[in-house]
């Protein structure tokens, strides 16, 4: 699959790409004019059966979310998540620099077929230039008649309006994501009742990435069974792949799921390789929150499947982050314990102090004044805040567990005798001064 | 009645509670922080998780969730399968713990919730004798919040009751979340500081020693206190509440759990309006006037000098020349007592109600609900026991007046002797009722505090704090809840009711229970005595 | 109920002609008698000691007499007001008044804190259960006064028996509840832990 | 209240200041002038109103509100909180609860520009520490902190999405990709260092037009009021 056609990229690289000319020039809003022909179930049953698993993170199938809605509901809302906070991943800033009508269009349908008055796209605050690309996107449309009352000339109204974030990881988890937008503090709700029964402003609420819904055009266009034809039977349809770190050609770049971390790397037509002189020592494969890999588990396939096998937690965002074997792991260890210690929002006992204490113990390991018996209260820590399936009310602690949990597995070697290097009694030291 | 299995036992439980609330009241010690019956339901703790049997989404085959679930979010169902037994759940209690006790502070010798603190309760039942933790601790300073609490946000275990407190019982919103992750803290916008009526609560829900009351700081060990069911006189409502006592003295009122009048709350003007009872101005002595003088006559021959002066009075200008003023803060067998003396000696005498007294409106809460939402309310008639004293004069039949009609006809000259009580916290004397001690020949007065009336006066009688009495008040919406003594009366006072009780014609120790008996017997409306479910330690 | 079979009955012993004699314990009891004589008239070494001139000398560490409220480093009450001592005495002889402390390291002090020396039963109890080793027991036992009132010692006293027995007896271990590195988060100069790894570091090199 | 508000702040300002560990924060005195003039002006509350109809609730107005709050002063001081809760009619408690959760809204004046470092596992892989060690020394503050000048704030944020161009920065809105430690110097420099190329919707404004005055906004009394805590101001501990 050497020479595969991008679907969701193939505007990349295309002049004036965000202009809703040149997208309608390449075949855009096509597909949503088929939709509109169609009736909602048929929409959402062609979704369905294209199998498209939601590419935020957790591949809930996107179509069986959209069925679990109340059949006699009023109103429904429908919120694209493009809170893309996940280090170290930038799939969907691609997709709306590079086509915010391909996610307009999708959004379309997929308020659509969920009979969606609204729909809000909610966008990290960090994305301005995106931010900008979408809005001045959305405009173009609305004068196009597009959104708006009536669109495209049916029955069917849907206002689109961009919301912008504020800087906290945990909304983009779906319920801290409608709180968010509802005016509150991100914090994650209790299930149930699900967002589907009860979401934004207590209506049925669906929430979709924008990698998901970009999809939706294309499996409208060209039916669900082209899109099932890509890709393992699991794992579905085209994907876009992060790769960043220290190799040559750091970026996105799509591909069905068939793909392994190998590849990823070092295809010419993907990551190019490590830079000189550097060697490949680890991949955090799926975000930080999966976990990571070592440089003999670089075969793991990137599909929905494969990477449990590995003591991961899933595929995530598949946006891989190389490090190379001039970075120290205690670093990495650090790094990982610090993000989730700030973004966790604080609500459930084991996630706001487990965070916090980890991010403690690796920040002063990292500091050199580390002890042995702290990676394993940090394993134990990271196993107490609760492993798949969870004790939390959200995935946060989770997506925290894996990355140091497996950072210590597997670079416990490493890690143990950086600590061994240190300065005897030090650690000791640090501790009388901070006690 | 739902009936579920916990820990392979089967119990019958009341439907629409969670199961937590369930495991509660069947006995069970779920440790909990967030969950409040009387609030919504956050589940952030996470330390009531349980396992629960749920069918196999394949199979439908019944099995143990592989996901612990919270019990105080998993509302009962006929059926339900969990238990709280298993070393999975235990274990997550004991993680949970570690990860409370990390950042507290671990001052449990000077806070004030040692003692009743679920913090302290729960680490020796489920935790760890020990924390791993090497590194520093986080350190918040305290926060003065509000003008009656003060906020220790180092102890805080972010349980959110306070803030929902707010947001949903007094409907004020004055406290937030500030901050996130484990620099979580609560705190008040500055200048909108925490001050409803309702905010006492605050403290009460507070399972730890994060919130306290300024007024109880420091004053005592809350093991050296004890607790006595009492309700609270201070509104026509009727809270039940705990007096907290000790060596003879009132430091604290509690909200008691009454699903029929306070369910768990209870407002500020009765939680601090205890304060009158230990005022040095109190009477304490029976006082007769002989003449120009006044002396304090034995509290054993005051009966007979009472008999007396009445009998010869009647004996001189009729039965219908004596009346009796019931107060509203006499308790129904006082009451009863007294009318039972007051008929006895003189069959025609007339009966009073009291003055009922009045202070500004109605207040529900939360703020802006109405009578399907409303929460708690406190009344603008500032007595206990006004439609108790009525229910009594009803029984009694003849002759009963208003207190303005009483007044009215004193003034007059109608009345020669007369027996008026008073007990009201606050002055209630006015200028134009204190002369009617001039137009009363015999005019027994029985209050707290010297009125007006006083000087006037044959004979005066100490009346004693509602916590130096034990009886029974029924509240504006007829629920009839009896109080126990919870502390003696100052030196030289007696109970109101020991000494109605002696002037009855009784002898012994008075026991409200034993006139409540006699009492019911006669006034069939005090029959039903309501005595709110005891409720579980931790169980809210 | 004590059983028959249980109750086990032992007879006198018959003594011998020699012990019913007694001779030999009387003499044994004079030669104890006379060797101190000598001791005392030969030696000059006497038994006695002309109390209260003269003390003898005694275990001061476990010996358990009039309390003493300690001090810490700054010359401060070292009592904290939490209550324990109170709570365990047996004799209820403890009385305290707690209130809120003038200084910033601590949120409580005893406003007053009375010990009835004469219901006080010395049992120590005080001592065990004080958290930061305030109250400690002294080996001072010649307390006397002529009325009740004034064997009940209020803080002054007790503070003030600290300074006259510290020098002999240390206060065992101090601490303090609460708050051992107290500071403005904002005044920390860099993080806590790097701090304190800088600290460590210059201990490396010195 | 008889004393002058200046007065009463700067008196708060010194309490706060010998406070240590038992140090109290009261909440019972407003930290703002009641009778200041507001601080928002009609054509902001004109343009939050605008944001209305979007939403069922005016409470789901407050993020844009903050945003364009934020864009309009520089930050986010009590006084604009208070009036901006009236102006959505919720508690002021609810705006600082949602405040002072995201990262992205100041309760300090800053800057005039705002320099938002990565620190991401990418960024920190190609080396984004020595970008931020060398934005510190240049500008001499440190991470939370702003210059004397006002020209200049600094602060650190989780990741930025930027990865393939890490190690990266953002200064006000724009992205600075591929940021080495030696284009520090440059970048700094550079007067359009903020500007964005792109169009710009006008939806909401270019942040911080007003420069930072410490001033006109009290705001060192209420620097020195803030909550205690601040996961903004969360250094290596």
């Amino acid at each position: 699959m050497a020479n595969f056609e991008p679907i969701l990229l193939r505007n990349r690289g295309v002049t004036g790409s965000t202009s809703l000319k040149v997208y309608e020039s390449r075949g855009g809003y096509r597909a949503v004019r088929k939709a509109l022909k169609m009736t909602p179930d048929e929409v959402v049953e062609e979704v369905k059966k294209a199998n498209l698993r939601g590419r935020g993170g957790a591949g809930f199938p996107a179509g069986m979310k959209w069925s679990f809605l109340p059949k006699d509901r009023t109103r429904t809302l429908l919120c694209v998540n493009a809170d893309e906070s996940e280090p170290p991943t930038f799939c969907n800033r691609v997709l709306m620099e590079t086509d915010p009508h391909q996610l307009i269009e999708g959004t379309i349908i997929a308020a659509y077929a969920t009979k969606s008055q609204i729909a809000y796209i909610y966008m990290r605050v960090e994305f301005h230039e995106q931010f900008h690309i979408v809005q001045r996107a959305i405009d173009e449309a609305y004068a196009a008649g597009y959104l708006g009352t009536k669109i495209f000339g049916t029955d069917y109204s849907l206002e689109c309006y961009v919301h912008r974030g504020a800087g906290a990881y945990v909304c983009g988890e779906e319920t801290g994501l409608i709180e968010s937008l509802e005016g509150k503090r991100g914090w994650p709700r209790i299930k149930p009742p699900f967002p589907a029964v009860e979401g934004l402003f207590r209506r049925p609420t669906v929430v979709n990435n924008v990698e998901t819904l970009s999809c939706v055009p294309h499996i409208i266009e060209r039916g669900a069974a082209w899109f099932t034809g890509i890709g393992p039977p699991h794992s579905t349809g085209p994907k876009l792949f992060c790769i960043s770190g220290p190799v040559k050609k750091p970026g996105c770049y799509e591909s069905p799921m068939t793909i392994s971390v190998r590849d990823l790397l070092e295809r010419e037509d993907m990551g190019g390789g490590m830079l000189p002189g550097k060697r490949a020592k680890a991949v955090l494969p799926g975000g930080a929150s999966m976990g990571i890999i070592s440089a003999n588990e670089f075969d793991m396939k990137m599909d929905f499947e494969d990477p449990r096998k590995f003591g991961l937690l899933g595929l995530g965002t598949a946006a891989a982050v190389v490090i190379d074997d001039s970075i120290d792991m205690r670093v990495v260890l650090r790094n990982m314990a610090r993000f989730y210690g700030t973004e966790s929002c604080g609500q459930c006992t084991q996630c706001r102090e487990g965070t916090a204490w980890m991010h403690k113990m690796a920040t002063r390991i990292a500091m050199g004044a580390g002890r042995v018996e702290d990676l394993d209260v940090m394993l134990q820590t990271a196993r107490n805040m609760g492993m798949m399936p969870g004790l939390s009310i959200c995935g946060l602690p989770d997506g925290a567990t894996y990355p140091i949990e497996t950072i210590i597995k597997k670079f416990r070697g490493e890690l143990e005798s950086a600590i061994r290097a240190q300065p005897a009694g030090r650690a000791k030291r640090v501790l009388s001064v901070l006690n | 009645m739902p009936k579920i299995t916990i820990d392979n036992k089967e119990i019958e439980c009341r439907a629409g509670v969670p199961v937590l609330q369930a495991a509660l009241e069947a006995g069970w010690d779920v440790p909990h922080y967030c969950y409040h019956p009387g609030l919504s339901i956050v589940a952030s703790c996470r330390l009531c998780l349980m396992e629960m049997m749920m069918p196999n989404p394949k199979t439908q085959e019944l099995s143990w969730s592989p996901k612990l679930v919270p019990s105080c979010q998993t509302p009962v169902k006929d059926g339900l399968i969990c238990r709280f037994g298993s070393d999975t759940v235990k274990h997550n209690q004991r993680v949970c713990m570690e990860f409370f006790l990390l950042n507290h502070p671990l001052d449990c010798p000077v806070c004030d919730q040692a003692g009743e603190c679920y913090l302290q309760d729960y680490s020796y039942k489920f935790g760890n004798p020990t924390s791993r933790m090497v590194d520093q601790k986080l350190k918040n300073p305290k926060k003065d919040i509000g003008p009656r609490t003060l906020l220790y946000q180092d102890r805080c275990v972010m349980c959110s009751r306070c803030v929902r407190v707010t947001d949903e019982v007094s409907g004020t919103f004055e406290l937030g979340i500030v901050n996130r992750g484990s620099r979580c803290e609560i705190d008040a916008f500055p200048g909108k500081p925490l001050d409803n009526p309702l905010q006492g609560n605050v403290v009460d829900v507070c399972p730890v020693g994060a919130m306290l009351d300024k007024d109880f700081l420091f004053k005592r060990r809350v093991w050296e206190l004890r607790s006595t069911s009492s309700v609270c006189p201070k509104c026509a409502t009727g809270c039940a509440i705990h007096v907290d006592h000790a060596d003879n003295k009132v430091y604290r009122l509690k909200p008691r759990f009454n699903p029929k009048v306070n369910t768990w709350w209870m407002c500020d003007e009765g939680r601090f309006g205890f304060k009158y009872v230990h005022d040095k101005k109190r009477i304490v002595k029976p006082i007769v006037r002989r003449g120009m003088d006044h002396e304090s006559p034995d509290w054993a021959d005051v009966p007979d000098i009472v008999r007396f002066r009445f009998s010869e009075l009647v004996k001189r200008d009729g039965a219908a020349k004596v009346a009796a003023v019931l107060s509203p803060f006499l308790s129904c067998e006082e009451a009863w007592l007294l009318c039972k003396f007051i008929r006895s000696l003189a069959p025609t005498a007339a009966l009073v109600t009291g003055l009922i007294p009045y202070s500004g409106e109605d207040r529900k809460f939360p703020i802006g609900s109405n009578n399907g939402t409303t929460k708690f309310t406190i009344l603008k008639e500032k007595c206990p026991n006004r439609r108790g004293i009525e229910t009594i004069l009803k029984a009694f039949g003849g002759t009963t007046l208003t207190f303005d009609e009483f007044c009215k006809k004193a003034t007059t000259g109608e009345f020669s002797a007369a027996w008026i009580t008073g007990g009201y916290p606050e002055p209630w004397v006015e200028k134009e009722t204190a002369k009617i001690a001039e137009k009363i020949e015999f005019l027994v007065v029985q209050d707290i505090f010297e009125n007006e009336l006083c000087t006037g006066a044959g004979m005066i009688f100490p009346s004693c704090g509602w916590a130096e009495r034990e009886g029974s008040f029924m509240n504006a919406a007829g629920v009839l809840q009896s109080f126990e003594r919870a502390i003696a009366p100052p030196d030289g006072a007696k109970q109101d009711g020991q000494y109605l009780y002696d002037i009855a014609g009784y002898s012994g120790l008075y026991r409200a229970t034993r006139i409540r008996e006699l009492m019911s017997a006669e006034v069939p409306a005090m029959k039903e005595l309501y005595v709110p479910p005891e409720m579980p330690a931790h169980a809210h | 109920m004590i059983k028959d079979e249980d109750i086990l009955n032992i007879d006198a012993p018959q003594l011998s002609a020699s012990e019913r004699l007694y001779l030999p314990q009387i003499l044994g009891g004079m030669k104890t008698t006379l060797q101190h004589m000598g001791n005392t008239l030969l030696g000059g070494k006497s038994v006695t000691v002309q109390y209260p001139e003269e003390k003898r000398p005694m275990r001061m560490d476990n010996y358990r007499g009039v309390h003493r409220l300690n001090k810490d480093e700054d010359g401060r009450v070292a009592c904290v007001a939490c209550f324990m001592c109170s709570t365990a005495c047996p004799a209820h002889c403890i009385h305290i008044t707690a209130g809120e402390s003038p200084w910033p390291d601590r949120e409580k002090y005893p406003v007053k804190f009375d010990i009835d020396e004469l219901r006080c039963i010395y049992c120590g109890m005080c001592e065990q259960a004080c958290p930061v080793d305030a109250i400690e027991l002294t080996y001072e036992y010649d307390l006397v006064g002529r009325t009740r009132e004034e064997m009940i010692l209020d803080k002054e006293e007790l503070l003030s028996i600290y300074d006259e027995t510290s020098h002999v007896k240390h206060r065992k271990n101090p601490r303090i509840t609460g708050y051992p590195n107290t500071g403005d988060r904002k005044q920390v100069e860099g993080g806590p832990i790097a701090k304190a790894v800088k600290h460590a570091e210059e201990g490396d090199t010195a | 209240m008889a004393q002058p508000a200046g007065e009463r702040l700067l008196k708060l300002s010194r309490s706060v200041k010998r406070a240590m560990s038992w140090q109290t924060i009261n909440r019972n005195l407003p930290v703002m002038d009641p009778k200041a003039p507001p601080v928002l002006t009609e054509a902001v509350r004109e343009k939050i109103r605008g944001f209305f109809p979007r939403y069922e609730t005016k409470r789901a107005v407050l993020l844009p509100a903050l945003h364009i709050v934020q864009d309009a002063l520089g930050h986010i001081s009590w006084k604009a909180m208070a009036e901006i809760a009236a102006l959505l009619e919720i508690q002021p408690s609810d705006v600082i609860d949602t405040i002072s959760f995201y990262t992205h809204f100041w309760t300090h004046s800053k800057g005039k520009k705002v320099i938002v470092a990565c620190r991401s596992v990418s960024c920190e892989v190609m080396g984004g520490v020595a970008v931020l060690e060398e934005l510190k020394k240049r500008l001499g503050i440190d991470e939370h902190e702003t210059t004397a000048d006002g020209a200049y704030s600094l602060v650190t944020e989780e990741c930025l999405a930027g990865c393939d161009h890490a190690p990266c920065v953002i200064i006000n809105e724009k992205l600075h990709k591929r940021v080495r430690a030696e284009d520090v110097v440059k970048l700094l420099a550079d007067h359009a260092n903020a500007r964005l190329e792109i169009p710009r919707s006008d939806l909401f404004d270019a942040p911080a037009k007003t420069a930072a005055d410490p001033a006109s906004q009290n705001s060192q009394a209420e620097d020195l009021v803030g909550t205690t805590s601040d996961v903004r101001e969360m250094r290596e501990s």
